[in-house]
């Protein structure tokens, strides 16, 4: 039979690093195909040489039987190959149209046709049944929205075989299950679709085929008729992993965190609106909601970087309101901020610089009250990096140089190493793989365990029925409800994130 | 106070911020791609002295603004081999192109002309097909040919950048260039034409001091006009309408300026009015709001070199 | 390991020395253009920089100035601001100092010295007090601000000197001499006249050294420059951070234009400073971020300098050749990339192959 | 009308048709503030010492500086080379009695120094505020002839001290023949675009002489007046600058560099050259207002006797032209 992509002997080297290590996989055609592996398996290497936007060291492709040689994106998506990316590849200045037909512009005579752009791009959405505002600003819309303008993106130019890189990280339960009916549809419309994904219920539920990556070598092809999330997931990490260690201890009635009428707006928006939630010790609050919906700004104001327009946070009995993130961080109250990259860690330090990022006033790391104790930032990084299992040559390698998962790593053992009394943890495991969320959670629920608190945010619900003891959905700034995870279901929280309010069935509110 | 008077206040405001809002434009292309360019007062004196060059031999100072084209161009080739090709910093390469434009020019003016400056060559002080029009053909005439290219530089400017699919991506380019190149467009290639069309336009700029505004090539001529552009693509958030409106507040107080002092406005120094234009620029900074920026804006960006 | 480190660290230092190499070769050029000899007119360049007490001084002396510029880049980039506006900066110090320098009357010299220094500290930190204001507080693009800074200072510098402050009894535009208190004592006295600027320019580099290395603050200041962000998530206050960096920028820029006029001049110039500060800015690059590096990257443009005149005497180039030779090798560290590419690139081939294997 | 000339180092090609093989191997250098080629001060100086050595054979060694330091160390590095006289510019006055002393057999010319009481140095003092003053003088009464103006117009590049005083000497003359002058500055020596617009205003404010004093930049005024119809003139400086603009040119405020410099260094190798400082001015032909050769027949014969009257006023010391502001206001009083 003809596959749809071929690729042989795939081999890609960085420097330092064999990111693709003879690499044979075959898609077939009208089919979807999942791609899997730890973070830094070479996944989205291995799509970005079957795009063009890397070029193999060794190897050749195979498009529909025909040998190909791609010298850009150009050539790939003359192919008919299209990608939806990792990280969202639009400007959100301007429009959903503008960033649709990016390359490909309507023309009347020397100038870009606007109009015909728009209507050209409605015309494309109707035709597979995709909702999407073209003559919106991408700034303006949901990330949710964002990902299908990027599928509109790949069917605008044509594309036969389309390449999507996690497309679930950001999205919602909602959005995922939108998202499968997309492809489902699509595949129907006879695509070929690649899909990497790290959550492995996903890869059940919408792919025939899952192939396996493991250290840049091609591991196994699966159907998925025949395999199972457990097999996949040894084949993955080499291991079992479980997930769902959760202890059954109850939380303690003394309050760690009281909010109490939080408001915060910004650029002209309400973003929280009057929220007040109280967190015990030895609890953890989950907050759930569809992205944007205003949990990420309440644990950014409990940590401090952000400061609210109005309301007062209440942590062990003293009023912190006006604090700054020092000072909370003296208190005790340790971030995991959601974007790594950005806010966790400077990228250029190394591990044991990072190791130490505000923390690097406390009397062990310091001498004289001015200079940095080196020694003791060294020892201290070379515990850490044993203890949280981070895996690198050493503790002056930048963190740059690390894979997602184990940067993540590094924020974790920096905060939780911190001693902390209550963490603010903002989706401690997006991009994370499976290995790692297990190192995660169980961290988690140790610091639990042992009378602290946890406050986290994630867009997955099973994480949050999985580690929280009560889950505060939010729906666009408002606190709809606080549920018992023991006795939440996953189609009430569904239906609370969207905006039914369940009466009756909230939680206590202390 | 005569209307003579104010006209000609007005032609000294044009002709002060014609080369300002030119090289302007030049630099506007090169940010918008991303490209810091602090090298537009090299790519001037290297198009200022070339255009001399090609009027001297010719004896058509068209030519020579074709050959201040190719002088800025060269230039300007420079700055994008090092930025956008090698990843160099932008600052830096901008600097240095200054540096050594100003002392090749000089250089070569010492060894072709044995001055620090040209003699006299053909030039383009005034249009001569405008002085025929009636009432206003005095004015219109006195100008140089050159500004009224500048002007039609702009406005084809304002509809490259805004109405034409190469705006869209010069656009992005600026804002994200792993988007654009995702979108299977050539990063690379939009680069270097952002920095080449800068090249030229100063080019033109250059040629317009050395030729529109003078006859010659002087030594240090160019005199901080190419950082006065550099203020005004940034001031006229990157575009033709703000750029041509702080080149001509700059012009403007430059001129008042120079009014003051004739008018002897006793008690102010000289040195004091001279500073008029600058501290202006700092005020008119200072109330500005909204701060918008380029987002890839002296960013380097190099061949394989990024995860997506 | 260790000798894989010594390795690098040669690595490091062949790009400056390729680049230097390159920059020279390409000068050659032109100087055989010229119809001169390029060999000839090295030998005359390095004669004069180097080849006698004077020279070796006059390179020295120059080179302080230059280093000062490149302290004060090197101190705002580290805070992730990018303070072009030392020139301005380094004017207003020497204006400060100037000021100390008369007006401060009956003091010892142990006691006028560093009340002048700290008046040229003053003067270029004042100056940088309002972009640095404008850019925390309004954040307001700063190049433009620095760029309008310098040129505002030019003017205040000609209005101090030809007006407010000018000397009666000189016929070069300048101001009064400084007190004898003031004055930079001497190292090497008359005629070479090297005085002890060179000390307070290592002294302060080994200073800068520290700071950065060991220092807490140094390493917050870092953190701001190497991503604001981070930092300020990590509770580091990085507008504090930012006028600091700028603040200290404009003190160090200061100094080097206060110490021109207390160890060289001991009077104030229009023209005293032929563009130290800007000539800071691709050393500072050069070197990495290392103050310590940074004063042998002034070494050699102080070398370039003072080369010029001798080899303008004995081959006759003039010295635009000087502008040829700096403005190529400004580029070449503008390219640096370049030169790290290649050798990176055959490193990383190695890798590769180690790890295929 | 410019040749081509090396920068730099100038070897002259000792000609052998010279009359006599000079006795002696005469070493002269010139130290120039800035660059040869300004069609100002330092081409003056290179001119006289390319005539000296035209007419005598003696080479002499030229060197650029534009760093206001490196002067002294050049006048360090000629003493240290041996050389017999070295032409300097006066500002490294301060700097040079201890290389006076260190080489007592090198004699350093200073071109307005102001060091006296050595014996191996002189300095030479240009009285130009007595050419400003004829300038202005003459400006006016130009103006009033061709246009009924009474205006005229002066343009200076930096308030430095020279220009300051030649600024008050030409308000004075115009003051001294009735009328005005409006005075203004570029800001530096090489802003021409600036200069030009400076001028094209002051030309729109109906003046019609403007007197260009602005090194480089000066050749601004000469393109704003080049730019405007028949009737309207500058002055230049330096050694005249009628070159510069050879249909517009009046006439310059000059300083003889060119010829008094080739004098000077004859006398040197004649033994005569006296020390201390030596006052330059009218009388001497040093200084003064040069007409057009070009275009000079267009000044009445009248407005010549007048400036010829003025002339003998100030070498009689009747008139003593005013350099700044103090003695400006007294000369008004009086
Ligand atoms: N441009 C690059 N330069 C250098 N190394 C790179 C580059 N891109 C990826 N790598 C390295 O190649 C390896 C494979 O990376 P890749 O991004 O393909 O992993 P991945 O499987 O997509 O991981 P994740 O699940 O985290 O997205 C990693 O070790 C990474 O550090
Ligand atoms: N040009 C590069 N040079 C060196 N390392 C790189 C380069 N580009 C990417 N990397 C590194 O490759 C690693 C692997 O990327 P990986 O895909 O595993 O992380 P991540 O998945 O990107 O995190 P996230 O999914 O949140 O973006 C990252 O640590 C990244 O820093
Ligand atoms: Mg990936
Ligand atoms: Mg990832």
């Amino acid at each position: 039979m003809v596959y749809a992509v071929e690729m042989r002997g795939i081999t890609k080297r960085f420097p330092a690093v064999l990111a693709n290590d003879h690499i044979d996989i075959a898609i077939k055609a009208g089919t979807v195909h999942a791609i899997i592996g730890e973070n830094g398996a070479g996944k989205s290497t291995l799509m970005n040489i079957l795009y063009g936007l890397h070029k193999p060291d060794e190897g050749e492709i195979l498009i529909n039987g025909q040998k190909q040689a791609f010298g850009s994106a150009t050539d790939a998506i003359d192919c008919g190959i299209g990608m939806v990316h990792q990280h969202f590849m639009l400007v959100p200045r301007l429009t959903v149209a503008d960033n649709v037909v990016l390359g490909k512009e309507p023309r009347k005579g020397l100038l870009y046709d606007r109009k015909a752009a728009i209507a050209k791009v409605a015309e494309v959405c109707s035709r597979h049944n995709i909702q999407v505002d073209p003559a919106k600003k991408v700034a303006d819309i949901s990330l949710g929205m964002q990902q299908r303008v990027e599928i509109v993106k790949t069917l605008y130019r044509g594309a036969e075989i389309i390449i999507l890189d996690e497309p679930t990280a950001v999205l919602t339960p909602q959005e995922i299950d939108d998202l499968g009916e997309i492809l489902r549809q699509l595949k129907e419309g006879g695509k070929t679709i690649i899909i990497i994904t790290h959550k492995l219920e996903e890869v059940m539920d919408f792919s025939d085929d899952i192939s396996v990556l493991r250290g840049g070598k091609h591991i196994a092809t699966l159907r998925k008729a025949e395999t199972d999330i457990p097999e996949l997931t040894r084949l993955m990490v080499g291991r079992d992993v479980q997930l769902g260690g959760r202890k059954e201890s109850a939380p303690g009635k003394e309050e760690a965190l009281r909010l109490t009428d939080i408001v915060y707006a910004a650029a002209g928006r309400q973003i929280l609106k009057s929220i007040s939630l109280v967190l015990h010790k030895g609890e953890v609050l989950g907050l759930a909601g569809i992205d944007g919906s205003g949990q990420t700004q309440l644990a950014e104001i409990v940590a401090g970087v952000l400061t609210p327009s109005g309301g007062s946070v209440v942590y062990h009995s003293r009023d912190i309101t006006g604090k700054t993130v020092a000072q909370r961080k003296k208190e005790g109250i340790g971030f995991i901020a959601q974007d790594r990259q950005k806010h966790g860690l400077v990228m250029d330090f190394s591990i044991a610089e990072n190791l130490v990022l505000g923390f690097q006033r406390r009397p062990e790391y310091c001498q004289y009250k001015i200079a940095v104790n080196s020694k003791a930032v060294i020892s201290d990084a070379q515990k850490r990096i044993r203890e949280y299992d981070i895996r690198t040559p050493g503790e002056q390698v930048r963190v740059s140089m690390l894979s997602g998962g184990n940067q993540q790593k590094v924020v974790v053992a920096r905060e939780m190493g911190s001693r902390p009394q209550l963490i603010v943890a903002d989706q401690p495991t997006r991009g994370v793989d499976v290995g790692a969320i297990e190192a995660i959670h169980n961290i988690l629920i140790n610091h639990r365990n042992k009378g602290g608190s946890v406050l986290l945010v994630s867009l997955e619900l099973d994480e949050l029925m999985m580690l929280s003891d009560r889950i505060a959905v939010f729906f666009d700034g408002r606190l709809m409800g606080i549920l018992d995870s023991a006795t939440a279901t996953r189609e009430q929280i569904g239906m609370m994130m969207v905006g039914s309010s369940l009466e009756g069935k909230e939680g206590p509110a202390s | 106070m005569t209307v003579s008077f104010f006209v000609v206040l007005l032609l000294s405001v044009i002709r002060l911020s014609t080369p300002m809002f030119i090289a302007g434009l030049g630099n506007m292309y090169c940010e918008r791609v991303g490209i810091l360019n602090l090298g537009a007062e090299g790519m001037m004196v290297s198009g200022a002295f070339a255009a001399v060059l090609g009027s001297y031999y010719t004896g058509n100072p068209w030519i020579g603004v074709f050959c201040g084209m190719v002088g800025g161009l060269v230039a300007g080739a420079l700055h994008a081999l090092i930025c956008v090709e090698f990843g160099g910093l932008h600052a830096i390469s901008g600097l240095g192109i200054t540096m050594l434009f100003n002392g090749v020019t000089k250089f070569l003016c010492l060894s072709i002309f044995g001055s620090t400056f040209t003699p006299n060559v053909a030039a383009l002080q005034t249009t001569k097909i405008l002085q025929g029009v009636p009432v206003l053909g005095k004015y219109l005439g006195a100008l140089s040919p050159l500004v009224y290219l500048g002007g039609l530089i702009a406005v084809i400017s304002y509809f490259v950048i805004f109405r034409t699919p190469y705006g869209l991506r010069v656009q992005m380019v600026g804002d994200d260039p792993r988007t654009v190149e995702t979108a299977g467009i050539n990063v690379w290639k939009m680069r270097y034409s952002g920095v080449l069309i800068c090249g030229l336009l100063c080019g033109i700029a250059g040629a317009y001091m050395s030729l529109g505004q003078l006859d010659r090539f002087f030594e240090g001529m160019i005199a901080g006009k190419g950082m006065l552009a550099v203020i005004a693509v940034k001031m006229g958030k990157w575009e033709p309408k703000g750029i041509l409106g702080t080149a001509l507040l700059l012009g403007f107080f430059d001129a008042v300026q120079l009014q003051l002092q004739i008018n002897g406005i006793i008690g102010i120094p000289p040195e004091m009015l001279q500073l008029l234009p600058y501290v202006a620029g700092i005020a008119v900074l200072s109330l500005q709001t909204g701060a918008t920026r380029l987002a890839a804006l002296d960013t380097q960006y190099l061949r394989n070199k990024y995860k997506f | 390991m260790k000798i894989n480190a010594l390795k690098l660290r040669l690595k490091d230092a062949l790009v400056p020395l390729i680049l230097i190499l390159i920059a020279f070769l390409f000068s050659a050029i032109w100087i055989s253009f010229m119809g001169k000899s390029p060999l000839e007119a090295y030998r005359a360049l390095f004669a004069g920089a180097f080849g006698s007490t004077s020279g070796v001084v006059n390179t020295v002396k120059k080179s302080v100035p230059i280093a000062f510029a490149s302290f004060a880049v090197i101190v705002s980039t580290k805070a992730n601001v990018f303070n072009i506006g030392a020139e301005g900066q380094l004017a207003m110090g020497a204006f400060g100092a100037t000021m100390a320098g008369i007006f401060l009357k009956g003091l010892p010299a142990a006691v006028h010295i560093p009340a002048a220094i700290l008046a040229a500290a003053l003067g270029g930190m004042a100056f940088a007090l309002v972009p640095a204001l404008l850019r925390v507080k309004r954040g307001i693009n700063l190049l433009v601000v620095l760029l309008l800074m310098n040129n505002i200072a030019r003017f205040l510098l000609q209005f101090f000197v030809l007006d407010a402050f000018a000397s009666d009894n000189a016929l070069v535009p300048s101001t009064d001499r400084i007190m004898e208190s003031a004055r930079l004592p001497y190292l090497i006295g008359p005629p070479y006249r090297l005085t002890i600027a060179v000390l307070i320019v290592l002294a302060v580099a080994i200073v800068l050294e520290l700071f950065f290395r060991r220092s807490t603050a140094g390493y917050e200041m870092r953190a701001v420059g190497l991503s604001p962000e981070a930092a300020r998530y990590a509770g580091i206050d990085i507008n504090k951070y930012m006028l600091l960096g700028l603040l200290l920028s404009g003190a160090l820029a200061g100094v080097g234009g206060g110490l021109e006029i207390l160890g060289n001049h001991h009077r104030l110039y229009i023209d005293f400073s032929p563009g130290y500060g800007y000539d800071g800015i691709p050393i500072a690059l050069l070197s990495g971020g290392s103050p310590l590096i940074s004063i042998l990257g002034s070494l050699l443009f102080g070398a370039l300098r003072t080369g010029s005149l001798n080899m303008q005497a004995k081959v006759g180039i003039s010295d635009e050749i000087i502008s040829v030779i700096q403005g190529s090798l400004i580029l070449c560290i503008a390219a640096n990339y370049f030169v790290k590419y290649l050798l990176n690139r055959r490193r990383s081939g190695k890798a590769g192959k180690e790890a295929g294997q | 009308g410019s040749k081509p000339a090396e920068p730099g180092v100038t070897e002259p090609a000792a000609s052998s048709t010279e009359p006599a093989a000079p006795a002696k191997e005469w070493k002269i250098g010139l130290v120039a503030a800035g660059k040869f080629g300004d069609n100002g001060l330092n081409d003056a100086l290179k001119a006289a010492v390319d005539a000296f050595t035209a007419d005598t054979g003696i080479p002499v060694t030229k060197v650029e500086v534009s760093e206001l330091s490196d002067h002294a160390i050049h006048a360090r590095n000629f003493g240290e080379q041996g050389y017999d006289m070295v032409i300097m510019g006066g500002t490294v006055s301060e700097l040079m009695p201890e290389v006076l002393e260190d080489f007592p057999n090198t004699h350093y010319i200073l071109n307005k120094g102001t060091v006296d009481g050595y014996d191996n140095c002189t300095s030479i003092q240009f009285e130009e505020p007595q050419a400003g003053f004829i300038g202005g003088a003459f400006a006016v009464m130009m103006s009033e002839h061709l246009a009924g103006v009474n205006k005229v117009g002066w343009i200076g590049g930096m308030r430095i001290n020279d220009l300051e005083m030649c600024r008050y000497s030409f308000q004075a003359g115009a003051h001294y023949a009735g009328g005005q002058a409006v005075e203004s500055y570029v800001g530096d020596f090489q802003d021409i675009a600036k200069a030009k617009e400076l001028a094209l205003q002051m030309y729109g404010e109906g003046m019609v002489i403007v007197q260009a004093f602005a090194g480089g930049a000066a050749n601004g005024v000469y393109q704003a007046v080049e730019s405007l119809p028949e009737g309207n003139y500058a002055m230049g400086a330096a050694t005249g600058q009628f070159n510069l603009s050879p249909e517009r040119i009046l006439a310059s405020h000059i300083i003889k560099t060119d010829e008094y410099f080739n004098e000077v260094c004859k006398k040197f190798i004649a033994g005569e050259m006296p020390s201390g400082i030596i006052k330059a001015g009218l009388k001497d032909g040093a200084t003064g207002i040069r007409i057009s050769p070009l275009i000079g027949d267009q000044i009445p014969q009248e407005i010549k006797d007048k400036m010829a009257e003025i002339e003998a006023k100030i070498v009689s010391g009747e008139i003593v032209p005013p350099t700044d502001e103090a003695s400006y206001n007294a000369y008004v009083a009086k």
